[in-house]
């Protein structure tokens, strides 16, 4: 399989035997909570837009969660994410469009229920990554990343020339999905919403990642061999976890859409599964918070720097290589020290 | 569909498949020598694309502008490569990734900020802006011709290069070994610059040649970047051989796909649907064949080494 | 000497023109230590590949017990009941050495597809990796990361890594290199009491060691076994002593 | 401790906190500043403030962010400009992807948006709002107008081409809707496609006697590079989105002779454009496009209702956008119910300039007061 993205080790389990209290999980618990707590304290000052932000970068997060699966706990860099991302925006977009034209999608009514919207995207994410990940995963190194990359492109032109849904313009949301009892409209609600999700996604990977399932993925990255010789099959397991990793993306897709109202090819180009893999990278591959610090820092960067030269992507540009150079840890390893394990 | 339609669809196949031959063969030598991917290979051909333009209108003199451009595109390789990548020799395939990645930006970006946003104006030298006569009665751009010669003399030159010089015994022992290398007394930085700095200029070159057939503008090297990633993966990363099979296949399936797939679906559909649905599924036909080969050859079809 | 649980008949294997594997049969008997020795490049890691299921023989049979595994991969033939230790340490460096012997604790009690109880408090995977460990003299080392270990102690960890898996055959790659002479000892004495419990299919550089432990020994030259029987027969053997104890 | 994120937020929770004069107008920008197509923001946004500088008012602050031409990016920007500046009016995009994912909602929460260049049919019809003001045409106006044209000129069997997107088949029904006849065969290339020889073999393969094509941007400059030396004589004609001054000096000779529709002109003989073109030259010293123009009309049109009502008064401000109670640099100018522009299109073809580059030369009208098809299906 590829090479090990990085010279650390990643686990997602707290050392065995260390304190509740250390270094790490100051920086954890300050990074949700800054999370959580800029939001709200934007609320109160009645500062909308940055409620909205940060429930962007929460979907982002979220995406980049889904990819650190794949990329940092299981060795398999996917140039491709941007394609569950695209689907689930899609399912969203496409149901609601259904359901607000009161028409069929192959025979079944759309949607605006976003529950029902979240499992169709889950169900056919993982579909979908069943499909391209069988395939896909025959492959190792440069060509994994270049095949998962085709299959997104796929995607992508798919979508740019399928007048149905609105090709390149693509599809607006005119009303926000609704969830049972919570006004989706309300921007904190939304925001909670993502947070929450967001929340759910790390706390699954967490979970994940200290199972069995866990360990043989960690094994399947650090050493296939020594995986099969202990008689597990690497393949089903990083497929497997290939498909968790595209659920979770792919449900950030669907409550970007909602985020945003409306789905366009933009969010299945490859510049967006470039996007996710900086910010997967800039966090700290395989470090369980990574993506969240590095989506942080890569919204803030594009928010800031946006505003102070029209040449921003420049300065992007050298501050990506400055981290890729100097910080190899990325922004978690450079916040909360290398990573042990028990 | 006339034969001599045909003839010149592929003659247009294998100019495609030429240009993009010039693409991959440097960003596969490179992956093959260094074992380095770098996606800032497109921004080498905007490199030489610039170069030319700004040099053959201020001299008024393509060929200056050509030889300009590709020795510009060589010392921005030579230059990146002592400044950046050679810190990523390695390490792993996503730390290159971003690296190149933001190299992308800092390229268009900066080019944009000392050129501006407009488009630049380069076109073929006056002899070679004609047409010849194909057999059958149609005519073909005397200047793609020439954009076929150079990929032959390319391809050749590369083949003696790697076959038959010191250098070449050198490349090939990077090839098979990267740590016997350096105990042939070989000064192995020396060698990496050099071979850098050869792709950047092959990218240069294709920049330079097809720049005047082109957009000369910011981000040109994007779309190009792409394909030559596709010609590489289809035709086993770090073989030459391969890059320049998986071109031609690239170049002619792209080509052949855009003209017969809308008729195609034009024996079953509306004019305006088969245009459209044929178009779509011709864009999507190079990353089929791609996903096809991978999915039953997973190292493409001339393997080097992963 | 039991019935036979590991046999191979008529392995060929080619690459090229390099004729790998020649016409190899050989088989590991329940209770004994079987040596394969052999000058360097005779075919022993391609023979090994072989058997471990990395590698497919061009024309040949491999059984363990009564069962066909030749068209098995790794983890097949793993999880039948065929552990092995490599001869280039083959662990997850950065991980404990408790957390690389637990992972043949997992295989063995099924598939992994359990997504939610934590492994690093799971006593049914612990308990059999430390025992496997105790058994290494190892446990004082379980959560030392393996990057961290002597040359040695890899080795150590790689068969405890094997014995984790309560195999019904052993097959161990040149686990006595860079042991020391006391570590050599202790192994040679765990190997003899452990063949009773799983019979060893022993490759080995170190002679000495291999005269005091093998019940039966296969010489391998150019591919082809040349020589076969008790300690003293090899000893004896002028083809050996020409291909192998000559040099 | 996170200190540079901490940082980050206090900085913009600062700036958010400041505020301007009650009555002061603030107008938000979001345009294509950086990345492909970067041209014509640029235009747009130079347009625009040269128009706002002229006026020099300083009552009006202008917010301008670069949109990358991401539709996700457009609408955060968007978000930014309404909640946390909140500007009066809204402006600057250049794409119709980014305006379909940025307008509806941006109107819909009482902005204004006045669009200095998208105009998707969906936003001219069925979608139209009272709040969306479109300043430059509504998309298929130059294509119809060409087809218009080309009937007038007698021929009877054009060959259309397009990229296969959205912007790209309506292009195409525009044209068809308005040249009434047959065309030679329809042919769609790829969204940024480069390389044209298989359908330039085509077209010459084909018995067309003229070409309609839309590829806009960098797509017709490789384009016509291509056409050029392919040796093909067939005369050529598309809208002005391939024909801007900027993208002619890139084709070089290559452009010489075609000809294309465009609501404006450099040479139309009218007082606000010689002060627009002569004002722009001088700022910016280049010459300006139809996008700068553009830019520039926007800019004037909301100056213009300035002087009658302030935005906060809805309902008046609206109204005085709707009078349109400005010198366009187009000449004659007003709003049909869909607020989108009735206007001439002009026909122009590409010489040879005194200083032997190509530029553009007003020829006639291809139509005169078009209004699109989609008003009929705007209910307001």
């Amino acid at each position: 399989m590829t090479r090990p993205p990085s010279t650390t080790a990643p686990t997602a389990g707290p050392p065995s035997g260390s304190h509740w209290l250390n270094r790490r999980r100051l920086v954890e618990v300050a990074l949700l909570a800054l999370m959580l707590l800029a939001p709200v304290a934007a609320h109160l000052l009645g500062e909308i837009y940055y409620v909205n932000l940060a429930s962007r970068v929460a979907l982002v997060a979220m995406a980049a969660v889904g990819l650190n699966l794949a990329i940092g706990f299981g060795g398999m860099i996917s140039f491709g994410h941007a394609a569950y991302f695209g689907l689930g925006g899609y399912v969203a977009g496409i149901s609601a469009h259904h359901a607000f034209e009161g028409s069929l999608v192959m025979g079944l009514p759309g949607s605006d229920n976003m529950l029902v919207i979240w499992l169709a995207a889950v169900l056919l994410c993982g579909l979908l990554a069943l499909a391209i990940g069988a395939i896909s995963l025959r492959t190792t190194g440069v060509y994994f990343i270049m095949i998962t990359l085709a299959f997104a492109q796929m995607a992508y032109y798919f979508a740019n020339s399928w007048p149905d849904y609105g090709g390149e313009d693509g599809l607006p949301i005119y009303l926000r999905n609704a969830l049972p009892g919570i006004d989706t409209n309300h921007a904190l609600s939304f925001f909670l919403i993502c947070f929450t999700a967001l929340v759910l996604s790390l706390a699954l990977t967490s979970r994940l990642m200290r199972s069995r399932f866990g360990a043989a993925l960690t094994m399947a990255r650090l050493n296939e061999t020594r995986l099969a010789t202990a008689g597990i099959s690497p393949f089903p397991i990083r497929l497997v976890a290939f498909v968790i990793s595209a659920m979770i993306t792919g449900l950030a897709g669907a409550l970007y859409a909602d985020l945003n109202g409306f789905v366009s090819p933009s969010m299945l180009s490859w510049h967006f599964s470039g996007e996710l893999m900086v910010i997967v990278i800039l966090g700290g591959v395989g470090r369980l918070y990574g993506p969240l610090a590095g989506a942080i820092l890569f919204v803030m960067m594009e928010t800031l720097l946006g505003g102070l030269t029209e040449y921003w992507q420049f300065f992007l540009g050298l501050v990506l290589l400055g981290v890729v150079l100097f910080a190899k840890q990325g922004v978690i390893g450079w916040l909360a020290g290398r990573e042990h394990h028990g | 569909m006339s034969v001599t339609l045909l003839i010149e669809q592929l003659i247009n196949g294998l100019q495609l498949g030429t240009m993009l031959f010039l693409m991959a063969s440097g960003l596969t030598l490179v992956f093959g020598v260094m074992g380095l991917i770098n996606l800032a290979h497109g921004s080498f051909y905007m490199v030489g694309a610039y170069v030319t333009a700004l040099t053959s209108v201020s001299t008024g003199s393509f060929p200056l502008g050509l030889a300009a451009g590709v020795l510009a595109a060589a010392a921005a390789g030579a230059i990146v490569e002592l400044l950046v990548i050679r810190r990523l020799y390695g390490r792993s395939h996503l730390d290159q990734v971003l690296a190149t990645f933001a190299l992308i930006l800092i390229f268009s970006e900066g080019t944009r900020w000392l050129f501006g946003s407009s488009p630049l104006w380069l076109s073929p030298p006056e002899a070679l802006s004609g047409s010849v006569a194909l057999p059958g009665g149609s005519r073909y751009p005397v200047y793609r011709l020439v954009i076929i010669a150079v990929g032959v003399v390319v391809a050749a030159g590369l083949y003696l290069l790697i076959a038959h010089t010191r250098l070449g015994m050198r490349i090939r022992a990077g090839e098979s070994d990267r740590e016997i290398i350096g105990a042939l007394g070989v000064n192995i930085r020396r060698l990496y610059t050099l071979v850098f700095a050869l792709g950047a200029a092959l990218a240069g070159l294709a920049g330079s040649l097809v720049g005047a057939l082109q957009s000369v503008q910011v981000g040109m090297g994007e779309p190009v970047l792409i394909l030559a990633f596709v010609v590489i993966v289809i035709g086993g990363i770090g073989s030459i051989k391969g890059a320049l099979l998986g071109a031609l296949l690239v170049g002619m399936v792209d080509t052949l796909g855009r003209v017969f797939l809308p008729a195609l679906f034009g024996q079953f559909m509306s004019p305006s649907d088969a245009a459209g649905a044929g178009t779509a599924l011709a864009a999507m036909l190079i990353y089929i064949l791609m996903a096809v080969i991978l999915a039953f050859k997973p190292k493409g079809l001339f393997a080097a080494h992963d | 000497m039991g019935e036979s649980v590991l046999s191979m008949s008529g392995l060929h294997k080619r690459f090229g023109a390099l004729q790998a594997t020649h016409d190899v049969s050989l088989d590991l008997k329940a209770g004994e230590i079987h040596a394969l020795i052999g000058p360097n490049g005779a075919g022993k890691s391609t023979l090994i590949a072989q058997i471990a299921g990395s590698l497919r023989p061009d024309a040949g049979k491999i059984h363990l017990g009564a069962r066909d595994i030749t068209a098995l991969g790794v983890a097949r033939r793993a999880r039948l009941g065929l552990g092995r230790s490599f001869q280039v340490s083959c662990l997850a460096e950065p991980l404990s050495v408790l957390r690389n012997v637990m992972i043949g604790a997992q295989a063995l009690q099924g598939h992994s597809f359990r997504f939610w109880q934590p492994v690093d408090r799971d006593p049914s995977l612990l308990a059999p990796a430390r025992a496997a460990l105790e058994r290494m003299h190892l446990v004082h080392r379980a959560d030392t990361p393996v990057a961290e270990l002597s040359h040695g102690e890899r080795r150590q960890v790689e068969v405890a890594c094997a014995l984790v898996l309560k195999p019904r055959a052993l097959l161990l790659d040149e686990p006595m290199a860079g042991l020391g002479p006391e570590g050599t000892a202790r192994l040679t004495e765990l190997l003899e009491t452990l063949k009773h419990e799983v019979p060893i299919l022993l490759i080995e550089h170190d002679m000495d060691a291999v005269f005091r432990l093998a019940d039966r020994i296969s010489v391998l030259v150019a591919g082809s076994v040349i020589a076969h029987g008790d300690s003293e027969a090899i000893r004896r053997d002028p083809r050996v002593r020409d291909a192998y104890l000559g040099d | 401790m996170n200190t540079l994120t901490r940082a980050g937020l206090g900085l913009l929770m600062t700036t958010a906190v400041a505020t301007a004069q009650a009555d002061d107008v603030k107008i938000g920008m979001i345009t294509t500043l950086s990345g492909g197509g970067s041209h014509l923001g640029v235009d747009v946004r130079d347009g625009f403030m040269l128009a706002m500088n002229q006026a020099d008012r300083d009552d009006l602050e202008v917010l301008i962010q670069d949109d990358a031409r991401r539709p996700d990016l457009a609408k955060s920007l968007s978000n930014e400009f309404m909640q946390r500046d909140q500007v009066d009016i809204l402006t600057g995009i250049i794409w119709s992807n980014l305006a379909m994912a940025v307008v509806p909602s941006v109107v819909r929460q009482g902005t204004f948006y006045l669009s200095p260049n998208a105009g998707p049919s969906d936003l001219a019809g069925r979608m139209c709002h009272e709040n969306y003001f479109n300043v430059a045409y509504q998309n298929d106006n130059l294509h119809g107008a060409m087809g218009a044209y080309m009937r007038g000129q007698g021929f009877e069997n054009p060959l259309l081409m397009a990229p296969n997107y959205p912007a790209g088949t309506d292009a195409l029904a525009g044209f068809k809707h308005l040249f009434e006849g047959e065309v030679a065969d329809e042919i769609y290339t790829q969204l940024g496609q480069t390389d044209y020889a298989a359908e330039i073999a085509r077209i010459r393969a084909s018995d067309a006697d003229s070409l309609f094509f839309f590829l806009p941007g960098g797509m017709g400059i490789s384009f016509m590079k291509q056409w050029e030396s392919s040796g093909v004589e067939m005369p050529v004609f598309g809208a002005a989105f391939s024909f801007d001054e900027t993208i002619i000096k890139a084709v070089g000779s290559a452009a010489i002779g075609a000809m294309n529709t465009s609501q404006w002109a450099y040479d139309l003989d009218n007082a606000a454009n010689q002060a627009f073109v002569e004002g722009f030259q001088e700022a910016y010293e280049r010459m300006p496009t139809l996008y700068a123009a553009q830019g520039y009309d926007t800019a004037r049109l909301i100056l213009s209702a300035l002087d009658k009502a302030h935005p906060s008064d809805k309902d008046a401000f609206r109204d005085a956008l709707r009078d349109a109670d400005f010198d366009s640099v187009r000449g004659e100018f007003r709003f049909g119910s869909n607020h989108h522009p009735i206007q001439d299109i002009h026909v122009r073809e590409v010489v040879e300039g005194e200083d032997g580059e190509p530029t553009n030369r007003l020829v006639g009208i291809a139509v005169k007061d078009i209004q699109d098809v989609y008003a009929e299906q705007c209910r307001m």
